[in-house]
């Protein structure tokens, strides 16, 4: 970046291009309020599952695969930033920092290896595992 | 800085392109995907069914304008908006040609993976604020996967930087002068690919709003122009995904004897009809299936593409 | 990095091998005697490898780490540690369902972050020693998940610790802002160009020094202590009351001593009353404890309090001198707490886990030689002679003497007095005559033959260097005098 | 990000310190209480930010970018231990998983 | 190196009958016997060997028999520093009369871990023992609290109803004043090291120290603290009513006879010596405490009606008069302490020994129970005739000779507290009555027929009795062993005296 230039004469460009969006974005919804018709019926108060009438709560419990997911993406996500990091100054950390992101990849994939091993990255329910256990890697 | 860019003209210009071409393609793909299919497609509306979209549009606009009563409502409202508006904002570093251009970032491939994770967001809440278990199971499943090939997708554009040593999506433009990346980085470029369909949700990769198990998934609830949000939305990002791949991997405007802007569009275009023909072609992979693909096989082979791509730079500068 | 540093540094990437080799041991397959036997190789590897490393350690290795001999040695005594608390948690956990394996891999990580710390010049390298510490503790501490307390324990440990880490996190952003240096030896540099302390550098030490009390427990940061003392299994607190504010300490007195912070009267004013405060309130504390982790907790909180003596003590007395009796009093406090928490974890079933003092009835009569362990390592904790723990108080009270501490010195004296008297109520407790039904108890002797092992060992170097310490002294010194 | 001056950065990332310090301590639900301490370690972050950037040295960003790590690794460990609790405690708020006292 | 042999022996022996007892349970008595018989051998052999004063040691004053220096601790010039001289001589001689006496008491007494009662007993002679010959300070306070933990044991396990209470506050009361004696010992070392540029915990080489007059008088505090508590003096004597009464009868003896004179010890051996001007500032003070516990004690023990409690009293009071002479400055009173601690360990020792039979044939220790033991059990009964009339100082037995002496120099040095004290002559006898009186006249109210002593309890009692009287009419052959050691003492008073 240019150091002269104060970063927000930068960005201008960009906060107008952010202004147009949100302009055009307000106007579909707005436009579509306003003019949308009206109706009221007691069926479409209800939330849609599939036609029948909806039963039990919204609260339900879902597999904690979702929940580990998260964790991982979070856990993984972190050490990419590292790798980004080391991609731009590649040349410049020469090989002995290839060595030592080569030592952060291998833990990396060691790590995958194991959370592989564990089963960790099974999103299988449990039938469908005992139905085809020879999948398992 | 590139004193031409972000000019008014270049605003104004870029974006209702982008909508007009993201709205056409909701013709564009019935129309292929009828052909692939050996059918006809909307075929009414003007002449070839052209002015289909305007006719949605037009519907949409004049549907009601629905809140459940049971939903969160400001949420309900935001989260459509949310992909809209992170695809669209999307545009701002895309390197059209060297003179078009919202602006010159020199961070410009984290600002698009940045953009491309906030995205998630949209489903999520779009999912949680309906109050409806398939909306949620669908958001949830979206979030999964979304986050999960985000992972993927950041590591595998990595060999592209390595290659070029910047983030900086004109420089990495011009570094292709000599050779397409798509070559050196082929392994990174397939990567990039299925992360991106899974990103963005489409078919094949489209688990979230599979209509036999979760009806619509995350936007089981909307209607209306925020049903049209999420459509339109997925269409942008799909211009957006087939212009980031034309720029890191197809030498983006570089081209022998058309001007640039051809050359972009024209490989843009070609990626968007990949697109929406794998839609037709592939058919859905299980969801356990496709967490599985990606943790297993897609981030292992991305990280080692990472390695061996360093070790290949290391080499060649000496 | 050349072939030297890689001889110096090599302690710590044969750990780091060590847990990913674990790792994947554990991925291929489960067995948990082949990844004990692993980790404790290990260990035992960098142990070895520390030999090589002392020849060469006179230069500092990476920007980051200064492994002199002052960390080798420390490197050392946490790896030692870290063996004892391995072969203890085999025992424990032999018997308890639940896939234990990755454990050991956990106390591999900890270690590794011990010895970081114990080697970190640079704030960098002791915040990532202190979070690949404190994070491998809180799955140690939580590894018991279908049980209650492990859970509860984990759960305050991790939210106290976080807090604690953002503390830290602040006080070195705030200093960093000040002096724009991250590097121990610049900040002393920096200290040395502007003697007086302004407002943002008085909060960044405070903050760090409140950081660093959490971790180590002292007084007005002591909240969790006897929770997580409680909830943890009993080797995993052995394993925190040792390495975790073993290291720590390390740290913190590399930390004074290569800035010279000393100069600095004020922290010297705070640090004497969180020690007195930490003495004061450990000992008060136990008295009222009926159970033996709290108790001990407690007792760790007080002890952590004399040996802040000995640091605050620096600024008036030699400096080996304060290191010589740090060192010395770590060394004999680790002895001492893993053996009493040794005990404990021998005496927890899988069914229960050992904690009102009341297990103990009668244990004198029903395994005199657990309960003479125990007798030993309580008598060490309180000081008596003939064990190390005396040998370490005189260390004390020698350097508060010498750097005219008197009131901290009545606080330790006031200290000791009430310690006495709830660690003599345990030996009671242990030489009353147990009632009947506690006799019958049947007593597995065969499976836990490695506790034995260690305990044995333990009890031998406790009276060891309380009678003959010479040998200890002469090592420690040399150390406390090879550290700029 | 010259124009800002490095003390107001770090008031601000000390109010935001402080907000979350309140947090932690007033907050009854686990979650929040992660969360809070979330808002605490992302404060020192954008401390270290504002510091590196007073200094013009590369060690803030870095020094962010390990808070950052850590923050997610402590955050990872937290929900999972928030999940083994629900599922043991039935229910998520501090004080009643506080059993242990003395 | 005999001086070493000493120690070990009795720490051998004690870890021997602790092992002995998986043969045989009888096996712990005997090696206890056998292990005091040969402590007793070695003392003989070494004490016979170079008397009083015909071997001095090159480069220490006259008064040093035998040394061994072997080195400990370099780092802080910490030796393995034993010597002894005429006054260890004696109390060494005490304790191993009076460990023989408690192991024999306790034959029948204790029937539960034999073997670990042995060597509790042992062990803590053997740190006795250390206390009386250390001349490294380290080393004397090492010895100093190794004899502690033994007692403590003793106490706790085989105590009485109460012994728990009883030992911690035991533990805790000699143990907080012993740290300050570690302080003040560091401090002393710390300010000898400033000066001279080295470490030494050597006795002969903190003895000539020059000290700031206000420094001195917080060291010497510190010292004295630690051994009026042990003493025990007014102040400080709470625990000892409770741990003597709950200690068994061997402990008791142990507590009473050998281990409060290890606090007059002190007194004499280090608190004199190295601070004999804080000393002699402190004087006043101290006779009045002395002079307070005489008559304090005396009258506490007139209340009580348990018998053990009582003995612990009359000990507090005759502790008294030891650290009145200690602190009279001359001679002649120190002589008369020296008298009075040996007096006091055969007569407090034995009255301990006779409460303990009395309490295995009664069950009980409370007058309540008693009366008419003179039919029930004649020879007892007059064995505690004897030892009472020894406490309360008959002419013709040692205590006699002790408190005379005692308040001979004393009433040179401060008449008006030595004319205090003096009202004890009276108190002594109305306590001695009591006991007398309550114990054995009055009809013989009760119940079954006692058992007399048996032959174990009967030589034991005699031997004391013969020992009793012979320092009553003997006293010269003590005061001839102490003496060069305790003119020495007094030079180094009368050196310093401005």
């Amino acid at each position: 970046m240019n150091a002269e230039v104060s970063p927000a004469a930068n960005l201008l460009p960009l906060i107008i291009y952010f202004g147009a969006i949100l302009l055009i974005t307000a106007a579909m919804l707005g436009g579509a309020y306003l003019l949308g018709q009206r109706h009221r019926a007691q069926a479409a108060d209800e939330p849609f599952e599939s036609g029948i009438v909806p039963t039990g709560d919204v609260h339900i419990r879902f597999s904690v695969h979702f929940f580990l997911m998260a964790i991982f993406f979070v856990i993984f996500d972190m050490e990419t930033v590292f790798l980004f990091a080391w991609s731009v100054a590649v040349k410049q950390a020469g090989w002995m920092g290839f060595f030592e992101a080569s030592m952060f990849i291998g833990i990396l994939i060691a790590t995958l290896i194991y959370l592989a091993a564990i089963g960790a990255l099974d999103w299988r329910t449990r039938r469908q595992r005992r139905d085809a256990p020879v999948n398992r890697p | 800085m590139n004193a031409e860019l972000g000019q008014a003209s270049d605003i104004v210009g870029i974006l209702a392109s982008v909508i007009f071409v993201a709205a056409m393609l909701i013709w564009v793909e019935r129309r292929l995907l009828a052909i692939w299919q050996d059918r006809l497609g909307p075929n009414r509306v003007g002449p070839l069914g052209l002015m289909q979209v305007a006719a949605d549009m037009i519907k949409m606009f004049f549907k009601e304008d629905w809140i459940p009563p049971f939903a969160d409502k400001g949420v309900f409202v935001l989260a459509p908006t949310i992909v809209f508006i992170t695809m669209l904002l999307g545009f701002a570093v895309i390197p059209f040609t060297p003179g078009i251009g919202i602006i010159d970032f020199n961070f410009g491939l984290l600002y698009f993976l940045a953009l491309s994770s906030l995205s998630v967001y949209s489903v999520v809440l779009a999912g949680y604020a309906s109050n409806n278990k398939y909306s949620l199971l669908g958001g949830l499943r979206a979030a999964a996967q979304t986050v999960s090939y985000e992972v993927f997708m950041g590591i595998s554009i990595m060999g592209v930087v390595m290659q070029s040593g910047t983030f900086n999506l004109r420089e990495i433009v011009e570094a292709q002068r000599g050779c397409w990346f798509v070559v050196p980085q082929f392994f990174g470029f397939i990567i990039f690919l299925i992360a991106v369909i899974a990103e963005s949700r489409r078919a094949p990769l489209d688990l979230p709003e599979a209509e036999q198990e979760l009806v619509a998934g995350f936007h089981t609830e909307y209607s209306g122009m925020k049903f049209g949000m999420f459509f339109v939305g997925e269409y942008v990002a799909i211009i957006l995904s087939s212009a980031i791949i034309a720029t890191l991997f197809f030498g983006g405007w570089l081209g022998p004897w058309l001007p640039p802007l051809v050359w972009f569009c024209l490989k843009t275009g070609i990626g968007v009809v990949f697109f929406i023909l794998i839609r037709g072609a592939l058919p859905r992979p299980r969801y356990d299936q496709l967490m599985a693909f990606g943790w297993k096989i897609l981030l292992p082979a991305g990280l080692l593409n990472l390695v061996a791509t360093g070790a290949v730079v290391l080499a060649s500068s000496g | 990095m050349d072939l030297d540093s890689l001889i110096v540094l090599a302690p710590l990437i044969a750990m780091t091998v060590t847990a990913v080799t674990l790792m994947l041991a554990i991925a291929i397959r489960r067995n948990y005697f082949l990844v004990n036997g692993i980790a404790g190789f290990g260990i035992v590897l960098s142990l070895l490898l520390i030999g090589p490393a002392w020849h060469k350690s006179s230069l500092q290795a990476i920007p980051l780490l200064n492994i002199d001999h002052y960390a080798l040695f420390f490197v050392a005594l946490l790896l030692l540690a870290g063996l004892a608390v391995l072969g203890l948690c085999h025992d424990y956990f032999k018997q308890r369902e639940g896939e234990n394996e990755e454990l050991p891999l956990l106390l591999l990580t900890a270690l590794l972050g011990g010895s970081v710390l114990a080697a970190s010049s640079h704030f960098a390298a002791m915040f990532l020693g202190l979070e690949i510490l404190s994070i491998s503790l809180f799955t140690l501490i939580g590894y018991p998940v279908n049980r209650p307390r492990p859970l509860e324990a984990a759960i305050k440990y991790l939210v106290l610790s976080g807090v604690s880490s953002a503390f830290l996190l602040m006080g070195i952003a705030l200093l960093y802002a000040e002096s724009g240096e991250l590097d121990f030896i610049g900040i002393e540099d920096f200290i040395d160009a502007h003697r007086p302390l302004n407002f943002v550098m008085l909060s960044g030490v405070i903050l760090i020094a409140a950081g660093l009390g959490f971790k180590l427990s002292l007084a007005p940061f002591h909240l969790w202590t006897p929770d997580v003392y409680e909830g943890s299994p009993a080797p995993v607190t052995a394993f925190i009351a040792t390495v975790s504010k073993g290291a720590v300490f390390v740290l913190l007195l590399r930390l004074w001593v290569t800035t010279g912070s000393y100069r600095y009267a004020p922290l010297l004013t705070v640090f004497s009353f969180i020690a007195m405060f930490s003495i004061l309130v450990g000992n008060l504390q136990a008295l009222l404890q009926k159970n033996i982790k709290r108790l001990l907790a407690y007792s760790s909180i007080a002890h952590m309090g004399y040996l802040l003596v000995a640091l605050i003590a620096g600024a008036s007395i030699a400096r080996p001198l304060v290191i010589e009796s740090a060192a010395f009093y770590l060394v004999a406090y680790f002895i001492t707490t893993i053996g009493a928490f040794g005990v404990v974890s021998v005496l927890s079933t899988p069914q229960q886990e050992a904690g009102d003092v009341t297990i103990l009835r009668g244990l004198f009569w029903r395994r005199p030689w657990l309960a003479g362990t125990f007798t030993l390592m309580l008598l060490s904790l309180a000081g008596i002679p003939l064990t190390a723990g005396f040998i370490g108080k005189f260390y004390v009270f020698t350097s508060g003497a010498d750097g005219r501490l008197w009131s901290l010195l009545a606080s330790v004296i006031i200290g000791s007095g009430l310690g006495l008297y709830y660690y003599v109520r345990i030996i009671v407790e242990m030489s009353m005559n147990s009632s009947e039904e506690v006799m019958s108890e049947s007593t597995p002797k065969s499976r836990e033959w490695l506790s034995t092992v260690i305990l044995a060992a333990l009890s031998l170097l406790l009276v060891w260097f309380g009678i003959l310490p010479g040998h200890l002294i002469d090592r420690i010194q040399s150390i406390a005098i090879s550290m700029r | 990000m010259s124009a800002i001056p490095a003390e107001m950065g770090l008031m601000l990332s000390g109010l935001l310190f402080v907000l979350g310090l309140i947090g932690v301590l007033a907050r009854r639900n686990l979650i929040m209480i992660l969360m809070s301490l979330e808002v605490m370690l992302n404060a020192t972050g954008l401390a270290f930010i504002v510091a590196g950037s007073k200094w013009g040295q590369a060690d803030g960003q870095i020094l962010f970018l390990l808070v950052l790590t850590l923050a997610a690794a402590e955050v990872g460990i937290g929900l999972g231990l928030a999940l083994q609790i629900f599922h043991r405690f039935k229910t998520l708020d501090a004080d009643s998983i506080n059993q242990m006292q003395g | 190196m005999i001086l070493s042999a000493l120690i070990a022996v009795l720490a051998v022996g004690g870890f021997a009958a602790w092992i002995s007892e998986r043969w045989h349970p009888n096996a712990p008595r005997w090696t206890a016997i056998a292990t005091l018989a040969l402590e007793a051998l070695l003392a003989a052999s070494q004490f016979s060997g170079n008397h009083a004063a015909e071997t001095p040691l090159p480069g220490r004053s006259a008064a040093w028999l035998a040394e061994v220096d072997l080195p400990w601790i370099p780092r802080f010039g910490i030796g393995f520093h034993l010597a002894t001289d005429g006054l260890s001589q004696l109390l060494i001689a005490l304790t191993i009369l009076l460990g023989s006496m408690a192991a024999s008491c306790s034959w029948t007494e204790i029937g539960k871990r034999t073997g670990f009662f042995y060597f509790n007993l042992l062990a803590c002679l053997a740190g006795t023992v250390g206390v009386f010959l250390a001349v490294d300070l380290f080393l004397f306070f090492l010895f100093w609290e190794v004899m502690i933990i033994p007692m403590y044991f003793l106490i706790s396990i085989w105590g009485h109803e109460n012994r728990t209470y009883a030992a911690i506050k035991f533990v805790i009361f000699t143990q907080v004043s012993s740290l300050l004696m570690l302080l003040s010992i560091i401090v002393l070392v710390l300010v000898n090291y400033h000066r001279s540029g080295a470490f030494s915990f050597d006795y002969f080489a903190l003895l000539n120290v020059p000290l700031a007059p206000d420094l001195a008088d917080w060291l010497m505090l510190g010292f004295l603290i630690a051994f009026t508590v042990k003493l025990p003096a007014v102040p400080f004597h709470t625990w000892l009513p409770d741990a003597h009464t709950q200690a068994p009868t061997g402990g008791s003896v142990i507590l009473a006879g050998v281990l409060l004179k290890t606090g007059a010890y002190g007194l004499l051996r280090f608190v004199i010596p190295l601070f004999p001007d804080a000393a002699h500032r402190f004087a006043p003070i101290a006779m009045t405490l002395g002079a307070v516990s005489v008559l304090y004690a005396a009258m506490m023990a007139y209340a009580q009606s348990d018998i053990k409690r009582l003995v612990a009293y009359t000990s507090v009071s005759h502790m008294g008069f030891v650290l009145l002479g200690v602190f009279s400055w001359n001679l002649l009173a120190i002589q008369g302490a020296v008298v009075t601690m040996l007096a006091h360990g055969l007569s407090a020792g034995a009255l301990f020994m006779v409460a303990g039979f009395l309490q295995q044939r009664l069950h009980s220790r409370e007058f309540g129970d008693m009366g008419g033991l003179w039919q029930a059990v004649p020879r007892l009964s007059s064995f505690m005739l004897f030892f009472v009339m020894a406490t309360l100082g008959l002419p013709g037995l040692g205590n006699f000779v002790g408190e005379f002496l005692v308040l001979l120099g004393a009433f040179k040095v401060n008449p008006i507290v030595t004319s205090v004290a003096a009202f004890a002559l009276i108190l002594a006898p109305v306590y001695a009555l009591v006991i007398i009186q309550k114990a054995c006249h009055g009809p013989w109210q009760n119940r079954q027929p006692l058992t007399d002593c048996g032959f174990r309890e009967l030589a034991s009692l005699g031997v004391l009795v013969f020992v009793s009287v012979w320092l009553g009419l003997h006293p010269q052959s003590v005061l001839d062993v102490s003496a060069p050691a305790l003119r020495q003492t007094v030079l180094y008073l009368n050196a310093r005296e401005p």
